[in-house]
């Protein structure tokens, strides 16, 4: 899960727990000598500063400079495998993502996308996300920003003022995740049927199982098929 | 109106107001209100209000002009597959642009997530079905970054991946040319385009086994070598094509109605571009020279000689000719690639992630080899189980997210993929060129004639695979 | 054949052109059913023309032409800007124009 | 047939032949029902068809007397011009501008169809009176030397005042016509370029508007999209949303008689009347 | 040959036109010959114009094209009008049902009609018979054409109308401006041609062609070709069909042996106007000025020669076809309206001048020295165009200004105004080398 980084990590690069964690099924009476090798349990925390990544110790230099509030706005900031992820507070939203556009040493001139992710575990109850993508052009570098948004209450700040660009991503995020953008017009469905029922992305919305033609079998939905994690 | 059908129980004040105002459209508010999305308090908490436009909002509320409503697709010659567009238009001008897409919505990212890492290849190939490479290889890097392999990729395997990629930009454009040059009217035109792409695509066919939708790029190299003899094939193309892109620049260039039918039409110039989002030759043909593959290297770009065309014109002319130069540049980037393929693997070494078997070319396509089956069968078991589960379960891939991106023919290809640290993808977003830049359309088309509208979404060059997933 | 007999047609031919002016209301039937009428004319100049042996009555059938199409160049345009402000091709709201 | 045995059955004009009269008596009643059914179609655009076949066998008409000129001239100005322009702005004005069949004034219809027999009356009768035994002198002499040359001699000489005036007439009208359907621009046309500075530098929404809801339910227009699974609401009375989207029930909108009043009144207008958003004067 | 007396004098010899009593001659049986005779010319040719485009496109895109029908692909017309025939004929729900019936046939019997004033060849004898190979000529013949012609365009337009839907509307609207717009320049070529030769038969111009003076009807001659091709819906002027905006405009709605209709009326079109490009301006059945094979115009001969030249022209149109993209409408009546007539009047007026000159001055040397002087007048304003290099200069200050103005990676642009201020300047900004090579506005990079 990706707020959920890993205690020591693949951030750090080659080697590592990576060995341990990439290969094998747990209790699956495996005899292969594989299975049931160490995975370390994530936990949720933020990168210590600094962070040992030059852009990302930069942009959040900056941020700090320009926008005095940073620590009420970001509930958490990761660095994972060299890309920067600010965790913003859903009401502080807007008024990040203005700094972060237009302060000069920031300059995120580009939304690359927005989408969404579902994490129905989420230990704070807050499962859906919402991330955006953004590029500086001028400095050349990247940063994500995630809010995380409960299921009972999915609103967040349409980022289409700042970035006009935002608008079919979050018609897209509102159609497969079901997470409102509030503020903006014509929030409408834009990849399924405009009188479709649920939203497809989330992982509770399953994939249906298809009726085969012989003696009446039934292939399983592929999500109620074995799986390994 | 009274209807009350079991569907319109959800709606909250505004949307219902409206359906029973009917036909009389007089105090129908501004057309942007009927779009807004809000919420009320109520009783029972907060009610959240998401309406939508109907006919009756798009044709009624205007007083009378001449203005006729054209449905311009999903099933139309010239909309790249099922885009739909809904133009306003005022004799021959049109005066607002609808775009509406997700006819071809199959649920690639959804899918994703309910197959191993390696079999996503096969979903994500079919998104972008004019550049399945660059969808395989924004994908394959990102599963490498998250697995921490990036740095032990084999140089060879990046190499072919760089062809591969280029040789698919050629393709690219070169549909993108005849379907523009068809939908212009130019017969000739298309033919000559996909004249050269279906040389690409033997190409291809010969290296990937595919002509599309490869699966070839897989995380940790690729599925197989370059077969013996395709290097020779692809220097004679690189020999043929530069003739062919003068013949190109022959028959349409300089031709005053194709000159005249682009020429300052669809203008959009980088500043819309960028707020937008709009990136790719669009944005280059506005004249700003970004392109990742110089800006952002990946896949060792940074090594390779060529230049990023770009034109101040912004529009459609630009667009045309920029593509034309890219076509030019990338064979330069095939030549690099071709003189420095040296001998080596193409996988990466870890056997924890490699495919475990050795491929060869069989009489029926791609298969194991002999050899290879024999060893593991007769020699080693746990080489058949280390096979067998690396096969039907998969590699994990540690926890956590990242995002790559490519410079696909259309612009940035990006991959934004999460892994919970199981053998699927946790969720994989693919960052659409074509989807992003088909937001510009109706800037680009309104205040242009009909027959513009059909340049304008040529020239963007979108295509419907990638924009719906 | 009496070649009078052209006479008698059109007499019928610019009666009906004349009813139809009277009984439609809309503007471009009355309009159409004005050209039947100037049609109904020509062909009695064209018929004394043959009859007396000279070429003036097809001169003036011409110049009736002419100015048929320029009649109906003027008149259309004048329709269709009614049109435009009426949303109407009814004779019955041309009069709305003297308010 | 020669020269010579033209003129001289030139002599024998003063009544006409048989095949003249053939096509008169085959054609006459055509153009006379055309006529009708041009008066009486409720379509315009049938009408303007019957029209096209009336003033066609005019033409004939005409050739039969002897007018090649004029009958060839009245298929390309009437036929040709003057009736696509006919065709053209009905097109433009649109199929449903066809006429009512109420009559606004009373007995209107009557009185025209009276009095229009009565002046066919006054004048078929006494032209057949007056006609019986009309001789015709015919155009062989007239058009001795060409149909052509010969009205072409005499407009330039006899009626050449007359031929300029027409002539000025028509340039009159073209420019005219132009004036008419030309409709006034305040601000000259906007090109795309222009469009497209404006929509960025106006600040309001440069991405395209949605398109419109194909599924709404029922089909009927002002029913709005996104209908069954609004954030707050239930999939409707008695069913519950299947997958992921559901929400906890707000209550509202659950019920049907609640949904009725809305749909029914437009009451509820005042219920909500700022939307998220609408006080930061957004995109629109 | 009951009309004979009616017609008689419409037929007569007169001074300007030529004999035509030789029509007047001809036995029914004849007559009925020759109309069947051209019929099945008509069809033949356009069963041949249909394979004998896609051959010729195909080989232009360097393809096969059919191949499969009949020798060598030969039939394949045959074999898709066997398929249009056998092909479900759909009449939609909102089409005006006897309109839509009516506009395929309205479409193709004009076109036919057309042919009967075209002139394949001089007097020859047929069973004993002496007759010209043409069925039937009148004073006003050219007239006929042109009235055959305006009677097609109802086709095109009602098609449009009676479909009942959006594109087929479009279509036909823009027909019948089209049409409209370029009848007006092909009547101006036509009476450049009537002034030339003094008559509007038919046979009468093809035996005034045979002199030199032709050459003046060049121009117009040009201004014929462009604006048949508009007439004909054909590439660059195929806007009324137009499938990549129109779908397929007016026939959009038409299937089976009703879209069978258009499509023959099309190619009928297109060779008729071909050939009435031919007797006007290319002289009909005359031989070419080559001195050999001017000896070759009597008998049959000139049958030959007259399909020839229709050939050529029908191979025109297959050459712009696989050439030249389609226009655009406003370019489109643009062209029509701001080139082709005004260039039409003005040569109409040289024509005009021209014809007075050779006929009634006897004295020629100072109208020759004034035209001289004329010439060398122009000929200077366009050597010295004044004016030019300042225009130059505007314009290239307008590039320098725009290059400079350019975005780059050094100078993003960014939409807010607010933030214009803030802008990094190169030197605090990332600084990396540019590799951009720059596209000089209108026209390609020459090497890279």
């Amino acid at each position: 899960m990706s707020e959920l980084v890993p205690a020591s990590g693949a951030a750090s690069g080659k080697g590592g727990p990576r060995r341990h964690d990439a290969f094998g099924a747990s209790g699956s009476g495996d005899t292969s000598g594989f299975g049931g090798l160490v995975r370390n349990p994530p936990v949720l925390a933020s990168t210590p500063r600094p962070f040992g990544d030059t852009d990302a110790d930069n942009v959040y230099d900056a941020l700090e400079r320009s926008f005095p509030q940073l620590t009420d706005a970001l509930e958490r900031v990761v660095v994972d495998r060299g890309e920067l992820t600010l965790h913003v507070r859903r009401g502080h939203l807007l008024s990040v993502a203005q700094i972060l556009r237009d302060d000069p040493s920031l300059r995120f001139e580009l939304l690359s996308g927005v989408s969404g992710a579902d994490y129905p575990d989420d230990p704070t109850g807050r499962r859906l996300h919402a991330v955006y993508h953004l590029m500086s052009m001028t400095w050349r570098r990247r940063v994500r920003v995630e809010v995380s948004l409960a299921d009972d209450d999915p609103v967040v700040p349409s980022v289409m003022d700042v970035w006009p660009t935002a608008d079919w991503h979050e018609r897209e995020t509102y159609d497969l995740f079901g997470i409102v953008f509030s503020g903006r017009d014509g929030l409408l469905r834009i990849m399924m049927p405009d009188d479709w029922v649920g939203h497809p992305q989330r992982k509770d919305y399953p994939l249906g199982g298809v009726p085969v033609d012989y003696k009446g079998a039934q292939v399983p939905a592929p999500d109620t098929r074995r799986s390994y994690s | 109106m009274t209807q009350a059908s079991d569907t319109s129980a959800a709606f909250t004040a505004p949307a219902g107001s409206r359906a029973s105002a009917g036909p009389p459209v007089d105090d129908v508010p501004a057309y942007g209100d009927a779009y807004e999305a809000g919420f009320t308090e109520s009783a029972g908490g907060r009610v959240y209000t998401v309406t939508g436009g109907d006919w009756e909002q798009v044709l009624g509320g205007e007083d009378y002009s001449e203005r006729l409503t054209v449905n311009m697709g999903p099933q139309h010659p010239s909309t790249h597959g099922v885009l739909r567009l809904v133009l306003e238009i005022e004799g021959e001008t049109v005066t607002r642009t609808q775009v509406v897409i997700g006819y071809l919505h199959t649920g690639i990212e959804k899918s994703c997530e309910f197959r191993t890492w390696t079999q996503a290849v096969t979903f994500l190939t079919r998104a972008d079905y004019l550049a399945p490479l660059f969808n395989e290889t924004a994908y394959c890097l990102a599963v490498e970054k998250l697995l921490g392999v990036t740095d032990e990729i084999p140089e060879r395997a990046t190499i072919i991946r760089v062809l591969v990629m280029e040789l698919q930009r050629i393709a690219s454009h070169l549909v993108w040319l005849a379907t523009g040059a068809m939908e212009i009217g130019a017969t000739t035109g298309m033919i000559f385009g996909f004249r050269e792409r279906e040389k690409i695509l033997d190409l291809l066919e010969t290296i990937t086994g595919l002509r599309m939708n490869h699966a070839y790029v897989r995380p940790g190299g690729l599925a197989q070598d370059l077969p013996d003899g395709v290097v020779p094939d692809i220097r004679a193309f690189l020999l043929d094509m530069p003739k062919r892109i003068k013949e190109y620049h022959a028959l349409l260039s300089g031709q005053p109605i194709w000159k005249g039918r682009m020429v300052d039409v669809n203008y959009i110039d980088a500043a819309s571009c960028i707020a937008l989002g709009v990136t790719g030759p669009v944005l280059r043909a506005a004249g700003l020279e970004w392109d990742l593959r110089k800006t952002m290297p990946y896949c060792g770009y940074e090594t390779y000689e060529f230049d990023v065309p770009t034109s101040l014109d912004a529009d459609s002319y630009a667009r045309y000719l920029v593509r034309l130069e890219e076509m030019g540049e990338s064979l330069k980037i095939v030549e690099q690639c071709l003189d420095r393929l040296k001998p080596g693997p193409v996988m990466v070494a870890d056997k924890k992630i490699a495919w475990p078997a050795q491929l060869s070319i069989g009489t029926d396509g791609m298969g194991n080899s002999l050899d290879h089956i024999r060893k593991i069968m007769g020699t080693s078991m746990e080489a058949l189980i280390h096979h067998f589960k690396l096969v039907t379960e998969g590699f994990r891939v540690p926890a956590g997210q990242v995002y790559t991106a490519v410079e696909s023919p259309r612009g940035e290809l990006a991959y934004h993929v999460v892994s919970d640290g199981g053998t699927r993808p946790y969720r994989v977003h693919v960052r659409e060129p074509s989807f992003v830049n088909l937001q510009a359309v109706p800037a680009m088309t309104e205040g242009g004639q009909v027959a513009d509208v059909i340049v304008g979404v040529a020239s963007v060059d979108p295509v419907l695979g990638g924009v719906d997933r | 054949m009496n070649p009078a007999n052209y006479l008698i047609l059109a007499g019928l031919l610019f009666t009906i052109g004349a009813v139809g002016v009277l009984l439609r209301r809309n503007a471009i039937v009355v309009f159409m059913c004005i050209e039947l009428m100037l049609n109904a004319a020509n062909l009695t100049l064209v018929t004394f023309s043959r009859i007396n042996g000279t070429l003036d009555g097809q001169i003036i059938a011409f110049f009736v032409m002419v100015v048929a199409a320029a009649e109906v160049v003027i008149g259309l345009a004048i329709i269709l800007t009614i049109f435009r402000t009426r949303r109407s091709a009814s004779v019955d709201d041309v009069n709305l124009l003297k308010y | 047939m020669s020269t010579q045995i033209l003129v001289q059955a030139a002599g024998e004009f003063t009544r006409t032949s048989t095949g003249e009269a053939a096509t008169f008596w085959v054609l006459a009643p055509v153009a006379v029902l055309a006529a009708l059914g041009m008066v009486l179609a409720r379509n315009a655009v049938h009408g303007a068809l019957l029209l096209v076949v009336n003033l066609f066998c005019l033409a004939v008409f005409y050739l039969l007397q002897d007018a090649p000129f004029l009958g060839f001239v009245q298929i390309i100005v009437y036929t040709g011009a003057i009736m696509v322009l006919f065709l053209f702005v009905l097109m433009l004005v649109g199929v449903d501008s066809s006429d009512s069949l109420v009559e606004t004034l009373r007995g209107q219809r009557v009185t025209a169809i009276v009095l229009g027999i009565g002046f066919a009356g006054l004048l078929v009768f006494p032209i057949g009176g007056v006609i019986e035994g009309t001789t015709a002198a015919g155009l062989t002499a007239a058009n001795d030397g060409g149909n052509i040359q010969a009205i072409a001699r005499l407009l330039f000489t006899d009626y050449v005042l007359a031929f300029e005036i027409v002539s000025a007439l028509l340039i009159i009208a073209a420019v005219g016509a132009m004036i008419l359907g030309h409709r006034e621009r305040v601000d000259g046309k906007v090109t795309q370029k222009e469009m497209l500075r404006r929509r960025f530098a106006a600040g309001g929404r440069v991405t395209p508007i949605p398109g419109p809801a194909v599924y709404a339910r029922p089909q009927a227009a002002g029913v709005p999209s996104v209908p069954s699974e609004l954030p707050g609401g239930s999939a409707g009375p008695g069913e519950t949303p299947p997958y992921g989207g559901g929400f906890p029930d707000s209550g509202v909108g659950a019920d049907p008689a609640d949904v009725e009043g809305d749909n029914g009144s437009g009451a509820q207008d005042d219920k909500n009347p700022h939307p998220v958003g609408a006080g930061k004067g957004t995109n629109r | 040959m009951s009309y004979a007396p009616s017609f008689a004098p419409v037929l007569a010899a007169s001074a300007g036109d030529p004999d035509l009593s030789v029509f007047g001659d001809d036995p029914f049986w004849l007559i009925l010959l020759k109309a069947v005779a051209v019929f099945a010319f008509l069809l033949l040719t356009t069963l041949f114009a249909i394979v004998f485009e896609r051959k010729v496109v195909a080989r232009m895109q360097q393809r096969v094209g059919p191949n499969r029908h009949g020798p060598k692909g030969w039939l394949q017309s045959l074999a898709d009008g066997v398929k249009l025939m056998l092909k479900e004929d759909i009449i939609p729900v909102l089409a005006d049902r006897p309109v839509f019936i009516l506009a395929p046939i309205v479409s193709a019997i004009p076109a036919f009609l057309a042919f009967a004033v075209i002139p394949f060849g001089p007097e020859v004898s047929i069973f004993g018979e002496h007759t010209t190979l043409q069925l039937a000529d009148l004073p006003v013949s050219v007239l006929f054409v042109l009235a055959a012609s305006s009677l097609g365009v109802y086709g095109l337009i009602l098609s449009g109308w009676a479909s009942g839907s959006t594109y087929p509307l479009l279509g036909s609207l823009r027909s019948a401006a089209q049409i409209i717009s370029y009848e007006v320049a092909m009547g101006l070529s036509f009476v450049a041609v009537f002034l030339n030769s003094g008559t509007l038969s038919t046979s009468g111009i093809v035996e005034g062609q045979s002199h030199w003076w032709n050459v003046v009807l060049v121009p117009s001659f040009i201004i014929y070709c462009i604006a048949m091709v508009g007439e004909t819906n054909r590439t660059p002027f195929d806007l009324p069909e137009a499938e990549g905006e129109l779908v397929g405009g007016f026939h959009t709605e038409y299937s089976s042996i009703k879209f069978a209709f258009f499509f023959l009326a099309e190619y009928i079109n297109t060779v008729t106007v071909s050939a009435v490009a031919t007797t006007l301006f290319l002289g009909g059945w005359q031989p070419p000025p080559i001195p050999f094979l001017s000896h070759f115009d009597t008998g049959w001969f000139p049958v030959i020669w007259f399909v020839l030249k229709l050939l050529l022209f029908l191979f025109v149109f297959i050459w712009l076809r696989g050439t030249l993209p389609r226009l655009r409408y406003d370019q489109f009546m643009a062209f029509g309206w701001k080139v082709l007539i005004p260039v039409g009047l003005v040569w109409l007026l040289a024509v005009a001048t021209f014809k007075v000159y050779r006929e009634n001055v006897t004295d020629r040397t100072p109208w020759l020295i004034g035209f001289g002087i004329a010439t060398g007048i122009l000929l200077i304003i366009t050597i010295i165009d004044p004016g030019a290099r300042r225009h130059q200069e505007r314009l290239e200050a307008a590039e320098r200004e725009r290059i400079s103005n350019a975005p780059s990676l050094d100078r993003i642009p960014w939409p807010p105004p607010a933030t214009v201020a803030n802008r990094p300047s190169p030197a605090t900004g990332p600084n990396r080398p540019s590799s951009a090579t720059v596209i000089v506005a209108g026209g390609p990079r020459q090497e890279s």
